[in-house]
């Protein structure tokens, strides 16, 4: 019990921030990011609903899967009209697109943008190389496993998946958000410690913020 | 096409009296000044091409200093082919490039044929060339949406990469895959042309025809076009040598450097093509340049179609796979892509594995040096625009 | 930049009024191509389990595990491909390179996942919705990846060989050797149907990266007549081949033979040497063939003292007199008995047990007694007159000619049987000038012999005279014999096993000949064995019956190789012998 | 192109020259005359084009290679011009000053091969890799997959078995197994 406790305490307590210099440490947050229980059941219904109903990702091609992307947002599979748009910044969007593997620069700016991003958030992860290193299993500059850095929803197969692959998937993540089962965030917030430790064990030069947001 | 003629307009040349001193070329600034502002641009910017980033001062809307931060998309490609059989390499050379894959295939697998001495038939030659060629086309097309987007006009993208998407939709009937092929083996190619692929392929090509057309109403013949890209990025011919520039960015300053005329591969010297060049050297000529190649390309493929033997063997004898050892040597094999002079180096050493494979991407030095170079003074909002107009791949420079 | 340049954009406007490209359905409306690279699916019936596809794959994205209902067999490992699409990339390497063309891809690529967990499947096992697709990329044969033909042996034209008993097949050159040790897959089926279990894959992968002495290691551990086996071996393993399926399998036999042909007697000793710690404990073996001979050979390692007793002059039995020089040159048998003899092994020739020494002097003078005999006694034609004069039995015929004995045969003789015996009489027969015959029950695709030897026997003018049974030989009033046969019809076996021969009746024809051989079968002498241990010990249908160390139901003795085992060829002998000398060493061991 | 190699042999010692095609020619210089060399063939001989250059780890010789691979537009043919310098001492000039583009291409070698290039510009700035601990990734005795499966995790619950020891275990897993005369590896 007072193992427990000791826990309990630890996930109050403010984030160290230990990455940033003095004069950064004023300029950003180190609040923990908190987990958001659902509201009444009919109301989060509602929500679920239209959150699944408009899902706005955020255009960071992170790996070769942004490749897919292109066609799928322009006029031939016209993602628009199933209520999916790209939009630059992470503050305006809900869904991560990861395209594939990801290097190790890249999985720093992942996780920025993952953090900045606005709840309710869900991540796809696209292709082989997210779930178990696909054909760069063995390098030194890509991870293996997406799944320890930051939470996944849905996985896509493939190398690269098809446009149409994509579009089943977000199929696949409005089923989930609806059935109220999309809660990666929750998920990051409730782990938190877990997944900052294993990014801060590749990101070996940690400048940021230990929560981004 | 029309030809490209010499231009009408001057070069542009920025007025200097606000900027910074020069020292050694770059200009000099002071951070804490409070007069610069650094700022990142990309890697999450939808405004870069792929995955890169640039770290830009500017001073107002000017940029003063510019550097390239490339490695996001670092795979170690070099590194993993070392411990790699030579044809298990061939599945992971296409994905260096990812909008053009093939003409990696193609380096990779005539650099292996060269040191194994091996002959591929007539009708794989045939085939290979037709397929770079329908790649480059695909290449060119999403380019111009990109150069289109990166001014704002969104609406050529949708038509360009929706058109790309019906060359793709020929390249998975051909070689089972929509974006890598993995379709040139070491010795010749996985299967034969499907049926009826010539009949499918002109209607392809006679759609991408009325599209161009309508894009050079649109967008080459466009007041904002003109207005953004003339004047743009400006590369005078003696900078060409001097930084390695290679392919439509080289030809668009008056080089008359193709690697498909200047050292035919495969059956290119059965082909008739011209020399497309351009003396004038900014943004808007290289856009003429990549619009005009991409016009060439359709016309090589229907010369292809038209000559192309259509019985024959596509695949020569090579040993077992799982044994198979290449006397030592070195090659270094070079295609022309979208984007210039593409290469492989490849050495062996007698092994089952390669001893060291160099990817010589064609962007290489055009994202970083020439880029580095002709951001500076430009506004901010051309940077998009420039380094569209380069043409930069970052995953063929960080590989 | 001009008026021009303003106005020109607009006149795309009448794209609006064009049929849009969008697809109304995407998901369901665009199936991939007929030769796309989808998901993947496997005939399990088709596949064997040789785990190309596993060492093809760059992403270590295939396991090879064991499935429900398949079985392990010979010609199967029983363990099914297992594909992580979490490391796969579609490539269809796996599929080009299947030596089975079991393995294929559909056109299916929809494939969604919560967990990255479920992304691991069998093909084939796992019902997937894509399994009956017919559409996908399959192997095609515009290209191989694996060399699907065998290097040419190169032998002695048919009408050179007919003359000589000089060996007929060359032996592989180092090139050859090397090009043919490349095609092998390292899949190792082929271990398990040897019954001596010799590591195949390892050794040819010595002959390709040119290490002779590792090889030679390797060909000791399990079979110390590997000379004589590369020439005569009855290669079972090649009939497993995971090349066999769409080529032809790998010249195992001749890649052994290739590594034999590379060392000097005097070479094998220094590249094997062996360190025996000899313990005072006697193995009596009888019999000086393959099986009495490695039985005696990993004894010895063993330390144990051997003493072999043949009744011969020489050593070899079966393979020196059952088999003609010109498959097996008796220098590569002596190289093979020099080196086991080297190690200590003592060999008595010339003597016989049960003439020269009682088997009860040898019970009651060793520890353990082993015995490997050849099948010498003929059995019978089953027909009037076949005691006649000139009526030989084939294995007699053969041992004479190893002899020096060059027996006047005639001109024309009749060879009864189908069987390599059969064969090699057939074929001893031509090269001392005599017009051959082969006298078989049953059609020629039937024969028990090797197919090669018949084709051989063919190329080198034997006739053959299948689905004929020999009804009675008589003396004619030339001298000569005159046999008389009658034609056979084959009948569909109503249980479904192989046809049947009926004799047509009234269908009888007879020919004249010098000399007619018997070879339809032949069976151990077992007169040796005293009365009182033969009550104890077990026989069936001829055979010693033993448990799988070779051990009889006397303790003390042991019996391997063709008075054993049904497939009664030297590399069965030389196993039963491998395992009676673990059966030896444990009994000696325990008591 | 024969000529130009002769006259490049009276100039300086050529230690190798290979013609692997005729527009492809390789040549092996010292390592103290390539500035000269590079300089004269960029000048002189209209090699004006550097297509790139990269180097090549030769551990079991303890030598890394370097090559610079030429073009030249009136003759249509590629030289690479290779040098040999010391594993150990890995330092070699700095060429930027014949072509401006080449700190590139000399600050990735030093980050891959830990070659050093001084007074190269930025030669010392990451390049690709960002936070890199280890030693230079491209190196031969750089074990990438011993390094991939310590940091990043790979997913468990995977396992494979040998066709030839899974039908041994299954169908003859009695029978004799000695002796070994193999040295085990």
């Amino acid at each position: 019990m007072e193992k427990k406790d000791i826990n309990e305490v630890e996930k109050q307590m403010n984030l160290a921030n230990d990455g940033l210099s003095d004069k950064e440490k004023t300029l950003f947050s180190d609040a923990r990011p908190q987990v958001v229980p659902p509201v009444h059941k009919i109301f989060e219904n509602f929500r679920n609903w239209a959150r699944a109903q408009s899902l706005w990702m955020l255009a960071f091609g992170t790996g070769c899967g942004a490749i897919e992307l292109r066609p799928l947002m322009t006029s031939r599979y016209d993602m628009s009209r199933y209520g999916i748009a790209p939009r630059p910044s992470p503050r305006q969007s809900s869904v991560f697109i990861i395209g594939g593997y990801a290097s190790l620069k890249t999985i720093k700016r992942i996780v920025r943008s993952y953090e900045q991003m606005q709840g309710p958030k869900f991540v796809i992860a696209l292709g082989s190389c997210t779930i178990n290193g696909g054909m760069y299993y063995d390098s030194y500059y890509t991870i293996n496993r997406i799944d320890h850095y930051i939470p996944v929803d849905i996985y896509v197969t493939g190398c690269m998946p098809r446009p149409e692959s994509l579009l089943a998937g977000f199929n696949k993540l409005k089923e989930r958000i609806r059935a109220g089962r999309a809660d990666g965030m929750n998920k990051y917030a409730e782990n938190f410690d877990w997944y900052k430790k294993n990014q801060k064990r590749i990101i070996k030069d940690w400048n940021m913020p230990d929560y981004n947001w | 096409m029309k030809e490209i003629s010499k231009s009408k307009y001057k070069n542009y040349v920025a007025d200097r009296s606000k900027y910074p001193l020069l020292k050694d070329g770059k200009p000099e600034f002071d951070l804490n000044s409070h007069m610069f502002t650094k700022i990142w641009q990309g890697p999450q910017h939808p405004g870069v091409t792929g995955n890169m980033s640039l770290e830009l001062v500017i001073n107002g809307d000017e940029v003063i200093d510019c550097k390239t931060h490339v490695g996001y998309l670092h795979r170690a490609f070099e590194k993993l082919m070392e411990r790699r059989k030579f044809m298990q390499c061939f599945p992971i050379v296409c994905r260096i490039c990812v909008p053009e894959p093939d003409t990696n295939e193609y380096c990779f697998s005539a650099g292996i044929e060269e040191l194994a001495g091996i002959d591929i038939p007539e009708k794989a030659k045939w085939i290979r060339t037709l397929n770079l060629e329908m790649s480059r086309v695909a290449s060119f097309l999403m380019w111009i949406g990109g150069q289109a987007g990166s001014l704002g006009m969104g609406i050529i993208g949708q038509w360009t990469v929706t058109m790309r998407d019906f060359w793709l939709d020929l390249f998975e009937e051909m070689s089972g895959g929509r974006i890598y092929h993995m379709y040139m083996i070491p010795g010749g190619v996985r299967k034969d042309l499907p049926e009826g692929f010539e009949l499918r392929v002109k209607k392809v090509i006679k759609q991408t025809r009325e599209l161009l057309v309508d894009i050079e109403k649109s967008f080459l013949n466009n007041a904002i076009t003109k207005s953004r890209l003339q004047g743009l990025g400006f590369i005078p011919p003696e900078m060409v040598e001097e930084y390695g520039i290679v392919g439509p960015t080289a030809r668009a300053s008056g080089k008359p450097f193709d690697v498909r005329q200047n050292n035919p591969y495969l059956v290119y010297d059965q082909l008739v093509m011209k020399m497309i060049t351009s003396d004038v050297g900014d943004a808007y000529a290289r856009t003429l340049v990549r619009f005009a190649e991409t016009i060439l390309s359709i016309d090589l493929i229907e010369q292809i179609m038209h000559k192309m033997p259509k019985t024959g063997k596509i695949q020569a004898k090579i040993p077992n796979v799982l044994n198979w050892k290449i006397p030592a040597g070195q090659t270094y094999i070079k295609a022309e892509s979208t984007r210039g002079e593409h290469g492989f180096y490849i050495i062996t050493d007698g092994s089952k594995y390669p001893r060291r494979i160099f990817v010589r991407g064609a962007s290489y030095t055009h994202a970083i040096s020439v880029l580095e170079k002709l951001a500076v003074n430009i506004s901010i909002s051309d940077t998009a625009a420039l380094m569209v107009s380069l043409h930069t791949c970052p995953p063929e420079i960080e590989r | 930049m001009s008026l021009k340049d303003v106005l020109s954009p607009f006149k795309v406007w009448e794209r609006a009024a064009r049929k849009p490209w969008t697809v109304k359905n995407p998901i369901d409306e665009r199936k991939g191509s007929a030769n796309y690279r989808g998901f993947h699916k496997n005939d399990l019936e088709k596949c064997i389990g040789c785990g190309t596809c596993e060492d093809i794959c760059q992403n270590l994205a295939i396991d090879l595990v064991p499935v429900e209902n398949v079985e392990t067999n010979m010609g199967d490992s029983g363990l099914r491909p297992m594909i992580d699409y979490g490391r796969c990339c579609w490539c269809a390497l796996c599929v080009d390179v299947c030596p089975t063309g079991s393995l294929n891809m559909s056109n299916e690529y929809n494939w969604i996942e919560e967990e990255a967990e479920g992304f691991r499947f069998i093909p084939g096992a796992d019902k997937k919705s894509w399994d009956d697709s017919d559409k996908g990329y399959h192997q095609s044969d515009d290209i191989q990846l694996i060399d699907p033909a065998r290097i040419v042996m190169e032998e002695l034209e048919a009408e050179e060989r007919k003359s000589t008993f000089v060996e007929m097949v060359k032996g592989y050159s180092k090139e050859k050797a090397l090009l043919e040790a490349e095609r092998c897959l390292e899949c190792g089926i082929c271990v398990a149907r040897c019954p001596a279990h010799m590591d195949i894959p390892e050794y040819i992968k010595a002959i390709r990266e040119d290490d002779i002495e590792l090889a030679v290691k390797i060909l000791y551990e399990t079979n110390p007549f590997s000379a004589s086996c590369g020439r005569i071996c009855t290669h079972s393993c090649e009939e497993v081949c995971a090349l066999a399926h769409n080529g032809e399998p790998i010249a195992i036999r001749w890649l052994k033979r290739y590594i034999m042909d590379q060392v000097t007697p005097d070479q094998i000793k220094e590249i094997i040497t062996n360190n025996i710690q000899v313990n005072n404990k006697k193995i009596a073996i009888i019999g000086a063939g393959p099986g009495g001979l490695s039985a005696a050979y990993y004894l010895r390692l063993l330390g144990y003292e051997i003493s072999v007793y043949e009744s011969k002059t020489k050593g070899g039995g079966m393979l020196r007199y059952g088999i003609p020089e010109y498959r097996l040159p008796y220098d590569q048998l002596d190289k093979d008995i020099d080196y086991i003899a080297s190690l200590g092994v003592q060999i008595n020739y010339g003597k016989e047990i049960g003439k020269d020494l009682s088997f009860d002097e040898l019970y009651g003078n060793f520890d353990a007694i082993y015995f490997s005999i050849g099948l010498e006694k003929p059995t019978s034609l089953r027909c009037v007159g076949e005691d006649l004069d000139s009526v030989v039995a084939g294995v007699d015929f053969l041992r004479d000619i190893t002899d020096g004995k060059r027996p006047d045969i005639g001109n024309d003789v009749v060879v009864i049987g189908g069987g390599n015996v059969a064969m090699d009489v057939a074929r001893t027969s031509i090269r001392l000038g005599a017009n051959v015959t082969v006298l078989y029950r049953r059609r020629i695709e039937d024969m028990p012999a090797d197919l090669e030897e018949i084709t051989e026997a063919q190329e080198e003018n034997v006739i053959f005279n299948p689905q004929s049974l020999q009804t009675k030989i008589e003396k004619a009033k030339s001298g000569r014999l005159l046999l008389q046969w009658n034609n056979m019809k084959m009948v569909e076996d109503p249980e479904g096993d192989r046809p049947k021969p009926i004799p047509i009746e009234g269908d009888l024809e007879s020919k004249e000949f010098d000399t007619i051989f018997s070879a339809i079968g032949q069976k151990a002498d077992l007169s040796f064995i005293s009365e009182k241990y033969e009550e104890k010990m077990k026989f069936k249908w001829g055979k010693a019956v033993t448990n799988q160390f070779g051990q009889t139901d006397i303790p003390k003795v042991f019996a391997g190789g063709d008075v054993k085992n049904w497939t009664a060829d030297a590399v069965s002998a030389i196993a039963d012998g491998h395992s009676a000398a673990k059966g030896i060493d444990e009994f000696l061991q325990k008591r | 192109m024969e000529d130009f190699l002769n006259r490049l042999k009276q100039k300086v010692e050529i230690r190798e020259q290979i013609k692997q095609r005729d527009d492809l020619y390789f040549i092996t210089i010292k390592k103290e005359q390539t500035e000269l060399v590079l300089r004269y063939i960029k000048d002189n001989e209209k090699f004006k084009h550097l297509s790139f250059m990269q180097a090549v780890d030769y551990l079991d010789d303890s030598k890394f290679m370097l090559i610079y691979m030429l073009y030249s537009f009136s003759r249509k043919v590629s030289l690479g011009v290779s040098v040999f310098i010391d594993r150990k001492e890995a330092i070699m000039t700095s060429m930027h000053n014949i072509w401006p583009h080449l700190w590139q291409y000399q600050r990735e070698i030093k980050e891959m091969y830990g070659i050093d290039f001084p007074s190269s510009p930025r030669v010392n700035e990451d390049f690709i890799l960002e936070s890199w601990d280890n030693m230079p990734p491209m190196r031969r005795d750089f074990d990438t997959l011993k390094y991939s499966e310590e940091t990043y995790y790979q997913r468990p619950g995977r396992k494979t078995n040998d066709p030839k020891e899974y039908m041994r275990k299954k169908l003859y897993n009695d029978f004799v197994k000695t002796p070994k005369l193999r040295d085990d590896k």
